[in-house]
């Protein structure tokens, strides 16, 4: 795969991003292919945090529904799949639309040209005369200050925890699914999720899985409540 | 007062109003009708370009202000020792965007749209006096609804809203499958008759 | 620049200024003689007064400016009559809430508090003599502290701050028991009604 070597700053969020994907792949808007689609954000966003980017929390959520609209189109049945697609492919339309328009405002800017000036002073004096009741103060500060909670924006710092969070790869649990299942023996498939830390992780785990299999390089079976998971590979067909 | 005088009355109240001002306050002070106090107007307007002023009169949503001629900026900002406009950021002219082709939204809609947080462009656009607040919407938390401002369409060339650039052509024609908020009525009729074709259509909106 | 040019540029100049402006800094904007200056700038009032025009230049004190004529001083007048009798806007009524609430406030806790800037409605207030300010904080930045006016207390008939409404928050204190979203609207109406007296009712919805 070629180099990626973007600079973080030329994408105003994931939806830049994922815009910038589908042309520079010259993917169709209207009929995405998701999996390119995943791979190609989930890698981008590795790169930014192997170059050591602050990966904004955006990214990360935007890699999560990615990843789950993945998932799910993995699935004998897809309609939930079709749905979500359908609701990125309007959410990127609506986006590009808005970046056309921001393109042509930014064309016609000579009125920033044209200045202005405050009213002549000297002539009225501006002092309030109007009168009010009470209330209509305490209408108004409720609705500024919500029910007297109204939750102020959390400080930068919170997000730290989120934004620092590690970001598991789907390949890497490719490798880890594989490494248990090298013995031959067949595996319980909840046991593959043990060691799983987050939630991230066990999606990571789940999509490895779905990935082997379809590849033909696992096989499933068992009861659906406890299925196992045998790895299907060359070597043990030679030993038998 | 002769019509001379009402010309140059109405070029007074124009200018110490600095605001962009509707004709029929125009009108009211002047107690005569407004359709004359636009016809007045026009005179002045014609005016102030025909003489090479370096003043124009420009029109905004109906309302009539005086400003400078764009000809005159450098020596303008140089004499306010305003630097070189420091141009919008791709951010704020998204939003922008936003805010103008749909009239009056929450932050959240726009971030919605954006996929990011936009505090720090609001925040920006307010500061700069190109949106503004419109009030509250009445639903839980109250949130607050921007819409775009006079000077919005005195900076960017606009009488109103209604001469926003329209989309592309190219981009129109190929997302006729999905109803994009950008869309022009017509457009979107075109889209209700297609949709019952493809009925998977329209599952963006809420 | 061609003499016309000039002639313009000043006036877009003089104009955008506001106040006096002294020749010599046109001149230096411009890069030609000060001498040059003030013979345009005695062109263009010439020109305004032979047109006629409801401005005109005046000099005072060495310096230049753009004003009404005063023939025009009852019409321009009669118009910021009108335009200051404009009621208060919603912006402006939180953020003079927000002050009054809290009886002395910086501009970024008002910020804070809805979430957006507040430059305009608080200069506003200030014109209006609603809000007044206060002093500066002891710290970084040394931000100015704004409070209400006599004025103020007298526009919502109040004697003192302590005489405004109570605020529901103090009240879910006292007595949570009123505080439902469900609460039908007659017993919202009787709630509003004893507030007087019990000021415990929830009356935060509208």
């Amino acid at each position: 795969m070629e180099q990626i070597n973007y600079k973080i700053d030329v994408f105003e969020g994931p939806m830049d991003l994922l815009l910038h994907l589908i042309s520079k792949h010259k993917l169709d808007i209207n009929d995405i292919p998701i999996i390119e689609l995943v791979n190609q954000y989930v890698d981008y966003v590795r790169q930014m945090q192997e170059q050591d980017f602050d990966v904004a929390g955006e990214f990360l959520e935007m890699a999560a529904r990615l990843i789950y609209i993945k998932t799910v189109s993995l699935l004998p049945k897809h309609e939930e799949a079709e749905i979500l697609k359908k609701e990125l492919t309007g959410e990127l339309i609506e986006y590009r639309d808005c970046k056309l328009m921001a393109e042509k405002l930014s064309h016609q800017t000579e009125g920033f040209d044209r200045f202005v000036r405050p009213a002549q002073e000297g002539y009225v004096n501006y002092s309030y005369e109007r009168f009010h009741e009470g209330e209509e103060l305490l209408n108004a500060y409720i609705s500024a200050a919500g029910r007297g909670k109204r939750k102020l924006p959390p400080p930068i710092d919170s997000f730290k925890v989120i934004v620092a969070k590690k970001f598991v790869a789907v390949a890497t649990k490719v490798n880890t699914v594989m490494r248990k299942l090298w013995s031959g023996k067949k595996v319980k498939f909840l046991s593959l999720f043990e060691d799983a830390q987050t939630k991230s992780d066990m999606v990571a785990t789940f999509l490895a899985v779905l990935e082997l299999a379809k590849t033909k390089r696992i096989s499933i079976d068992g009861s659906i409540e406890n299925p196992s998971v045998q790895i299907v590979n060359e070597v043990k067909d030679i030993e038998k | 007062m002769k019509s001379n005088n009402v010309l140059a009355s109405i070029e007074a109240m124009v200018f110490a109003a600095g605001d962009p001002v509707e004709p029929s306050k125009l009108a009211e002070v002047l107690n005569i009708d407004v359709e004359n106090v636009i016809k007045m107007l026009g005179h002045l307007q014609a005016s102030y370009d025909e003489r090479n002023s370096g003043l124009r009169l420009i029109r905004i949503d109906g309302k009539y202000q005086l400003c400078t001629r764009e000809e005159y900026s450098d020596e303008v900002r140089g004499l306010l020792e305003i630097k070189k406009n420091t141009p919008l950021s791709q951010a704020a002219f998204e939003v922008l965007a936003i805010v103008a082709y749909n009239k009056t939204v929450t932050r959240s809609f726009i971030e919605q749209i954006r996929g990011v947080d936009c505090s720090g462009p609001v925040s920006n656009l307010v500061q700069k006096g190109l949106i503004e607040e419109k009030g509250r919407l009445d639903l839980p938390g109250r949130p607050l609804v921007y819409g775009t401002t006079d000077r919005f369409l005195r900076c960017f060339s606009l009488n109103s809203l209604e001469d926003l650039p329209d989309l592309p052509e190219e981009a129109e024609q190929k997302d006729d499958s999905q109803t994009s908020l950008f869309d022009s009525d017509d457009k979107k009729d075109e889209i209700l008759k297609e949709n019952t074709e493809n009925p998977d259509g329209e599952v963006t909106e809420e």
